[in-house]
């Protein structure tokens, strides 16, 4: 019992990144109708937000050793972060605290770069057909993917969670278990509520303002949107913006889970674009249920006694989920007729 | 010519196939360091490296043979196809004499196959799987890096003086076939020492989020935790693991371990703290003492301004190795350098005395068991070698059964 | 004898009887015209015809067998064509094209895996379309692509694709909306050939000019229901109709 | 004239690209790409480039799990060798027959659901394809390593008894590593039994393809793209369509999965890969999707930034800009090691964001126009006399 | 150039106020395709124009280059209304100066319920009438505001499209076609609407295939011919000159 629990937590953790991550795909590939290949690197992006910030933050005032050398005979250099330096016990709160802190900085940088790129790029690419929105989208990512590489190299670069949100909670204890039986990373409890956060940010802003309505007829019907009066390409820019916000804050929060490296988008593009299509072209609902569901089914489909009774289940769940789903549900689970169907 | 690529000119050609795109990026970049420091040093500049402490003399410094070494480097992306089509392009095209370079198994083994069937030299680098010298065994593959076998085997020793003889182990394994023979490997060595084994797990390549593979451990009674994991796989494993609290752990009245049975500093750099403490295996690190090493430490530093991986050092002597054997049998002809290679003996390349086995082609030389640092003093220095295990205790029958099946065939020229 | 019947047709859209209790008898080699206000229900029953809709309850027979169930294309392989009311054709196609897929279509059934000898060997296939293309006056864009053509020629186009099927049953859905006067009037012209060549027809439009030049017989729809149904004079002078859909209109 | 093309332009097209075929090993050898393997793996992808056109290009359905056949065709082919015989005829045979056998179910299956829908089903075939050949299914496809040939092997139809070394691969007798090699103007010539194999079956492929895509067959599966709606209520069944659009793809991929092994005889799970389906999307995209030559153009350009432009290193670099002052060249060199080298995959980035923009529709756009160009100044300087009088 | 010195460099036609609506020499094109061949006219505020021709002369075209959409795009000429530049502007701005179009094929936002089609033209400024006083013309958008816009009948969606521009407070309407495949009953009641439009004084140009409707309604009519005015004057004058009607009506 206390296993199946665990596997639901781990789903839900699961879930919420692939519900954050669906969530921004489908704003600008369920809503604007650009497949955009670059969504596994704006999430990417956003995580080395977190590298940079922590880098920034740990930047060392480098001193030559008079005594000491090295192995190879240069003398040592002695490094002493600044934010200690400068600001004493309060650098080093600082560098403790790089990720959350990361969050005030990726919201601005990604909005930039998902305006940057909506404008410079993806603009001209609307009314393209959708294999070459893949290509540029391709392109693109691979572009960002390799300055990350040289700026950053291919090894992942640890970002531990700030020391008071690293410990362990007892949830089993909290929901009448016997204390001890399920305890559970803090730091991921802190994801999910996050996810959570954003989810409901989102969707209050699109299904409570009249701007999702404007978005789904810009989407169904540019020109006609345009004949009345409304500036449609200035509220694509938009929700470019905050989808790359979502990949971005998504991809600042995981790092402590995942160690980010340049690759790290590419290996979630394939399921983003997979968890939205299962919630169903089009739907915002759509994806966020696909992405709880899909987490959780791969937690348990990882369990020991599924894996002993269907070998290898656990590798292929989510493509055999997504082909069940769509074949028993013509348009994924939630998905709106006409949204990319030809 | 009387063999394939026989070189014409007043040149040679060493084909250098790393993984410069894909997870083991900086590896493969650590590698090319170490081979163009390699070149150097065979055509007698820079300050010579390895080449003075290595026993054989037979290297002058003026190329080999007489001939300058140039290179040609290729990417294997780490997949098998792409890896064998770079080498093809170097033998095809550039007229290599010989390929070496890689940090996989599936590329070495699937590199190492094509080299026999063109008749050039194969000079494994990174591969630790017990089938490169095992059942994929062939006559014109060399390694020089250590295997599974080995690192179980100088491991267990040091697993039982530190964590007792009485524990239970469960295996976190990477779904392939290094990932397999790792396991089997460890496991043998364990169960030798009175270790049981709860359970083995597989998981798939590349899985990122290892959570739902380690809960099952915490109220599983084990109270070791194996990951034979590599690379990316294993930076987030064991970050995980950590973060679930493993290490804070008591069970059965004991402190809950965690075990990694190949370490890597690239590795270890992408784990961060999560590594203090915890025990593994290496080919050779930088911070041996021994004087092969301390002066290719010194080379590699002053030219590149750190200290070089593992990778680098298995490179090198790689490409030290088979130049030597070239010069010690007066030939480029793959048959030649096979012969002055098999049960070759030498010292001076970092790991005190070694031996190419004839029956296998792979070394056998002392093995590292390092554990990661507490205080590490720079961004280098994270693992310390707590035993060099001598050479004796890992070495094992070429027919072992975890490396049968295999037939190193004849050695093949070409043409 | 009928060649369409249909009993007793009911369809619902959530809690809109779009059609109630319809039934209709269509004889062979007539026009029959069906008329109504906007929203009466006339695609719908004509969608019930060619396997679009499938009707909540009641029967479609054509010529002695059901159409219920079956696919769109099996009820055009039975020699049922149909004009659309937004004209629906092969837009990245040219002309002559458009017309030749459907002649094949005619000729070798609803699928042939004819993949070796090139299109243009088939000059029978292509006279035809180039034929019937000239019939309505498109032959001079017969290479252009179908998407560029202005509405009203779309429709003819779509016309065109129907004519070169030779069907037994004709479905026309508002043919001339959007035609010039002039076309509107050779439209009229090419439809009374082909009904005098014995296709069956069933018509429905707007415009009265064209339906009392054309219909044998007219059937009056409203609201889901047949109120009328008889021949044009009859109907010109019925005053429910006069009331629900001509408003005092001048014909 | 029924189309805007003429039996006469394609036929000249056709031969033109024999010849080019052809003479692959020459024409090719001043790019540093006339060496064997380049060429094998240009006619091969070629070949899986022009099958995926067949579907995409003309129907328009995306599929995004095209490699599993490839990689199903090179499995079949490895197993034809393990256990048959090392003659590539049966082999090649063989992983057609079985690339066609996997794209009828999975065609069946996926194509129940149309545009994006369609692509992720694709796609998760193709996954759970690779997934398992990397792990549960290794002792069918020998996992991670890849399938290879072994001294150990069956080989039924072979009598030819090995002594120690591994057999090649041959077309009754012909090994396929055959090559001879000459020289012209200080490059060698390398011209290679495996690749003029691979280049008949490439030629082949292309006629073929043209044929299909002249055929009323053709012109179905464009009526598919066009207005589905249309084309069923004119009669036509559209999934048989469908289905024999997707089968004959699948058996282009299996071929050229077949021919991949019959020039190394190596199968690998990572060719069932998403990347490697979206490579031969990518392959067919830049090239131009639903032209005849576009896919193989397209597929060219890929595989020759993969294995020359990652080929470059410093020293080669060193070498072009030999000629000028040392800080100068120094920079130079630093400067391009960025593009090529372990950075050539930004290269391949960059050249798939600029030929997507400037040329939509891909490179034969980039012909058409340079065509169109032409012909407009020709007809300038042809009727500069005589007053224009353009055609209505 | 401002358009009172471009009225004044084209003669003294109009002579005293400056034309409401300025059309001048305008030059449009499907990608090569030359469609709209220098066009120019001018109207004045209130007056309803009648613009006629065949199938494919270029009246949608024209329609939509003084929308100013991308497709035909405008290469030459000037569009002035009430003094505003539109030729430099893109849609959504000659939108909010004032341009109303209802396009020819209605364009209903699929996805969307008729009130939201409704509420997303009340989104941009200019605001015209109320959603209720259209529900009042219109009895039938009323009974049908929750429903899928695009899966209502021909007609209804025809009043949808006119009804969203009435939304709008438009300066210029332009009408493409409104009567097609309306039931007579119908067309009267738009008629009227537009009679009522007219009462207004709302500058309207109007393109329909039923010239007579057209002609009642207008005070003048302009006639296009493949994409070049030919005829230019009152609408009595058309009624009255057979050889015009003969030639580019057939009426
Ligand atoms: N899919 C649907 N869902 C809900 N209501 C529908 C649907 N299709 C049609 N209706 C409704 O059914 C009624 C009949 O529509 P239909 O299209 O048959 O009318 P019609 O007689 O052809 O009208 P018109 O002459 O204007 O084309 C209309 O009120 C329409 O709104
Ligand atoms: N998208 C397009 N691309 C290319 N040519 C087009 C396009 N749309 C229309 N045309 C061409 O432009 C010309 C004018 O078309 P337009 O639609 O303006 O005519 P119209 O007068 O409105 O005709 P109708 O009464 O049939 O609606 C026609 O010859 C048509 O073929
Ligand atoms: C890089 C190696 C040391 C480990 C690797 N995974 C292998 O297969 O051998
Ligand atoms: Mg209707
Ligand atoms: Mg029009």
């Amino acid at each position: 019992m206390d296993a199946i629990l665990l596997q639901i937590l781990n789903g839900f953790d699961k879930g919420s990144a692939y519900a954050l991550i669906a969530l921004g795909l489908t704003l600008i590939f369920g809503t604007l109708g650009v497949v955009n290949f670059a969504h596994g690197a704006l999430f990417m992006l956003g995580a080395f937000c977190a590298v940079a910030v922590n880098k920034l933050l740990s930047l060392d005032i480098v001193t030559l050793s008079e005594t000491q050398t090295t192995a190879w005979g240069t003398p040592l250099e002695i490094r002493t972060p600044y934010a200690e330096v400068w600001f004493g016990e309060i650098g080093s709160v600082l560098v403790d605290y790089s990720v959350p802190l990361s969050i005030l900085v990726a919201i601005p940088v990604m909005l930039i770069i998902g305006v940057v790129m909506e404008r410079g790029l993806i603009k001209h690419f609307y009314k393209r057909p959708h294999a070459e929105q893949i290509l540029v989208t391709f392109g693109l990512a691979i572009v960002l993917q390799e300055i990350i590489k040289a700026w950053f190299g291919a090894n992942p670069i640890p970002q531990p969670a700030p020391g008071s949100l690293r410990g362990m909670i007892d949830f089993g204890a909290a929901v009448g278990f016997e204390a001890g039986s399920v305890v559970y990373p803090l730091w991921r409890l802190v994801y999910f509520l996050f996810a959570f956060v954003i989810i409901g940010a989102v969707f209050a802003f699109l299904q409570f303002t009249t701007l999702g309505m404007v978005i789904r007829a810009g989407m169904a019907d540019r020109e006609t949107v345009g004949l009345l009066g409304i500036d449609i390409d200035k509220r694509f820019t938009l929700v470019f913006g905050i989808a790359a916000v979502v990949a971005g804050l998504a991809g600042v929060m995981y790092t402590p889970i995942l160690s980010p490296d340049y690759h790290l988008g590419m290996d979630f593009l394939v399921l983003s674009f997979v968890v939205v299509v299962v919630g169903g072209m089009g739907s915002l609902s759509g994806a966020v249920l696909a992405g709880f569901l899909l987490g959780i089914l791969q937690s348990f489909a990882s369990m020991n006694e599924i894996k002993q009774v269907i070998p290898g289940i656990d590798q292929i769940i989510i493509y055999l989920v997504a082909v069940v789903v769509l074949l028993a549900r013509p348009r994924g689970l939630l998905g709106r007729k006409g949204v990319m169907e030809s | 010519a009387s063999y394939t690529n026989e070189p014409k000119g007043s040149t040679v050609t060493f084909g250098f196939n790393v993984p410069q795109t894909g997870a083991y990026a900086d590896e493969g970049a650590d590698e090319l360091r170490a081979y163009e420091l390699a070149v150097e040093h065979l055509n007698g500049e820079g300050d010579g490296g390895m080449m003075g402490t290595f026993s054989s003399k037979a290297l002058k410094g003026n190329g080999v043979l007489g001939k300058k070494v140039v290179y040609v480097t290729g990417d294997t992306q780490t997949k098998s196809d792409a890896a064998r089509a770079s080498a093809r392009r170097m033998i095809e095209a550039d007229g290599a004499i010989m390929v070496t370079g890689g940090s996989s198994s599936g590329v070495a083994v699937a590199v190492q196959g094509l080299c026999q069937e063109v008749g050039v030299i194969f000079m494994a680098g990174l591969t630790h799987s017990n089938d490169t010298t095992g059942k994929d065994r062939k006559a014109n593959g060399f390694r020089h890096f250590f295997n599974a076998y080995m690192s179980g085997a100088a491991l267990a020793p040091v697993l039982k003086s530190n964590y007792g003889s009485d524990r239970k182990a469960y295996h976190l394994t990477a779904d392939y076939t290094w990932g397999w023979t790792q396991e089997e490997s460890i496991a043998a060595a364990t169960e030798a020492l009175g270790w049981e084994t709860v359970n083995k797990v597989r998981t798939p390549l590349g899985a990122g989020d290892f959570s739902q593979y380690i809960t099952p451990v915490l109220n599983s009674g084990a109270d070791v935790l194996i990951l034979n994991h590599y690379g990316r796989d294993m930076v987030n494993s064991l970050t995980q693991a950590v973060q679930f609290g493993l290490r804070d752990k008591q069970v059965n009245g004991k402190n809950f371990e965690i075990v990694v049975p190949l370490y890597s500093r690239l590795m270890a750099q992408g784990a961060g703290k999560n590594v203090n403490g915890i025990f593994g295996s290496t080919n050779w690190h930088w911070s041996l003492q021994d004087e092969a090493s301390q002066a290719f430490v010194k080379s590699f530093g002053q030219k590149y301004g750190f200290p070089p991986s593992q990778a680098a050092h298995t490179c090198y002597s790689q490409a030290i190795l088979y130049a030597d054997a070239c010069e010690r049998a007066g030939t480029f002809n793959p048959c030649g350098v096979v012969e002055a290679l098999e049960d070759f003996e030498f010292d001076g390349l970092g790991n005190g005395p070694t031996l190419y086995r004839g029956a296998d082609h792979q070394c056998f030389k002392d093995v590292l068991v390092v554990k990661g640092k507490e205080n590490p003093s720079s961004q280098f220095d994270l693992l310390e070698v707590v035993e060099v295990v001598p050479v004796a205790n890992v070495t094992y029958a070429p027919d072992h059964p975890m490396f049968a099946g295999g037939d190193l065939g004849s050695c093949n020229a070409g043409v | 004898m009928a060649i369409l019947s249909v009993r007793n047709v009911n369809k619902n859209f959530g809690g809109l009887a779009a059609l109630a209790d319809v039934n209709l008898k269509v004889e062979e080699g007539m026009v029959h015209a069906i008329i109504g206000p906007n929203g009466a229900g006339k695609s719908t029953l004509l969608n019930c015809f060619v396997g679009r809709l499938d009707p909540d309850t009641g029967s479609v027979d054509f010529d002695g067998t059901s159409l219920l169930g079956l696919k769109p294309h099996e009820i055009n392989q039975a020699g049922i064509s149909r004009v659309f009311q937004t004209p629906e054709i092969f837009g990245e196609l040219t002309l002559v094209e458009n017309v030749m897929i459907s002649a094949f279509a005619k000729r070798d059934g609803a699928f042939k895996l004819n993949g070796w000898r090139e299109v243009w060997r088939a000059q029978d296939i292509h006279g035809l379309a180039m034929e019937t293309l000239s019939d309505l006056g498109l032959a001079g864009f017969s290479l252009n692509n179908a998407g560029q053509l202005s509405r009203g020629d779309k429709r003819r186009l779509e016309l065109a694709m129907c004519l070169v099927q030779k069907p037994k049953l004709l479905l026309l859905d508002e043919p001339t909306a959007g035609m010039a006067r002039a076309d509107t009037n050779r439209t009229i012209s090419l439809l009374k050939e082909i009904a005098g060549r014995g296709i069956t027809m069933i018509v429905i439009e707007h415009d009265m000019h064209v339906v009392f030049s054309l219909a044998d017989r007219i059937s009056v729809l409203s609201q889901g229901t047949i109120i009328a149904e008889d021949l044009p004079e009859k109907i010109k002078g019925n005053p429910r109709v006069q009331e629900a859909y001509l408003g005092g209109a001048h014909l | 004239m029924i189309e805007k093309t003429s039996p006469r332009a394609d036929r000249i097209l056709l031969l033109a690209f024999v010849a080019a075929v052809l003479l692959g090993p020459i024409l090719l050898a001043p790019f540093g790409a006339g060496y064997p393997d380049l060429l094998q793996k240009f006619a091969i992808f070629g070949i899986f480039a022009i099958g995926f056109n067949i579907l995409f290009g003309l129907t328009g359905y995306l599929s995004f799990g095209h490699a599993a056949f490839l990689g199903v065709g090179s499995y079949a082919a490895v197993w034809s060798f393990k256990l048959l015989s090392m003659n590539v005829v049966p082999a090649v045979i063989f992983a057609v027959i079985v690339a066609g056998l996997f794209s009828a179910v999975i065609g069946y299956i996926s194509l129940r659901r149309s545009g994006i829908y369609f692509s992720i089903l694709t796609l998760a075939f193709a996954q759970m394809s690779y997934n398992l050949a990397y792990s549960v299914l290794t002792p069918i496809t020998n996992g991670e390593t890849g399938l290879q040939i072994t001294l150990g092997d069956p080989r039924v139809l072979d009598s030819v008894s090995n002594d120690g070394g591994l057999p090649v691969t041959n077309l009754f007798g012909l090994a396929m590593n055959q090559t001879w090699e000459t020289a012209l103007l200080g490059m060698t010539l390398h011209f290679n039994a495996g690749f003029y194999f691979c280049a008949l079956l490439l030629i082949a492929a292309f006629y073929i393809s043209m044929r299909i895509f002249r055929s009323p067959f053709g012109m179905m599966l464009r009526a598919v793209k066009s207005n589905q709606n249309r084309m069923s209520y004119t009669g036509l069944n559209i999934r048989p369509y469908m289905l024999s659009a997707f089968m004959i793809s699948g058996m282009y991929a299996g071929l050229a999965g077949g021919l991949l092994a019959a020039t190394d005889p190596l199968a690998g799970a990572e060719r069932m890969q998403w990347t490697a389906s979206g490579e031969v999307v990518l392959m067919t995209i830049l090239g131009g999707a639903g032209t005849l030559i576009g896919p193989v153009l397209g597929a060219g350009i890929i595989k020759y930034a993969e294995n020359v432009f990652s080929s470059f290193n410093d020293q080669i670099l060193a070498g072009f800009f030999d000629f000028l002052p040392d800080s100068l060249a120094s920079a130079l060199v630093w400067a391009a090691s960025a593009f090529v080298g372990d950075g050539w995959q930004l290269t391949l980035g960059i050249i798939f964001m600029v030929i997507v923009t400037f040329l939509p529709g891909g490179l034969m756009e980039g012909v058409n126009r340079i065509r169109k160009w032409h012909e407009q100044r020709q007809r300038g300087n042809d009727l500069s006399s005589c007053s224009a009088k353009p055609a209505e | 150039m401002s358009p009172s010195a471009a009225s004044a460099t084209i003669g003294a036609k109009e002579a005293s106020d400056p034309a409401y609506v300025s059309v001048r020499g305008i030059h449009a094109y499907y990608n090569e395709s030359y469609i709209v061949q220098g066009v120019s006219f001018d109207i004045r505020e209130g007056e309803i124009v009648a613009l006629l021709g065949r199938n494919g002369a270029g009246k949608t075209s024209t329609l939509r280059t003084l929308a100013r959409v991308d497709n035909p795009a405008l290469r030459q000429g000037e569009i002035w209304l009430d003094q505003k530049p539109l030729h430099q502007m893109k849609a959504f701005e000659a939108a909010q100066s004032g341009i109303g179009l209802v396009p020819e094929d209605r364009r209903i936002i699929s996805g969307l319920t008729v009130e939201e089609n409704l509420q997303l033209a009340q989104i941009a400024p200019p605001k015209g009438w109320s959603i209720e006083r259209v529900y009042e013309l219109f009895p039938r958008l009323a009974e049908r505001r929750r429903q899928d816009g695009v899966t209502m009948s021909g007609g209804e969606q025809q009043m949808l499209a006119i009804a969203r521009a009435l939304v709008r407070d438009v300066k210029l309407l332009l009408l493409d076609e409104p009567y097609e495949g309306l039931a007579p009953v119908i067309v009267q009641e738009i008629e009227k609407t537009l009679q009522q439009i007219k009462g207004l004084s709302m500058t309207t140009i109007i393109v329909e295939q039923n010239a007579i409707a057209a002609l009642n309604l207008a005070d003048r009519a302009i006639i296009l011919d493949m994409g070049q005015i030919v005829f230019d004057g009152t609408a009595t004058e058309v009624l009255e000159n057979a050889e015009l009607r003969q030639e580019y009506l057939a009426i």
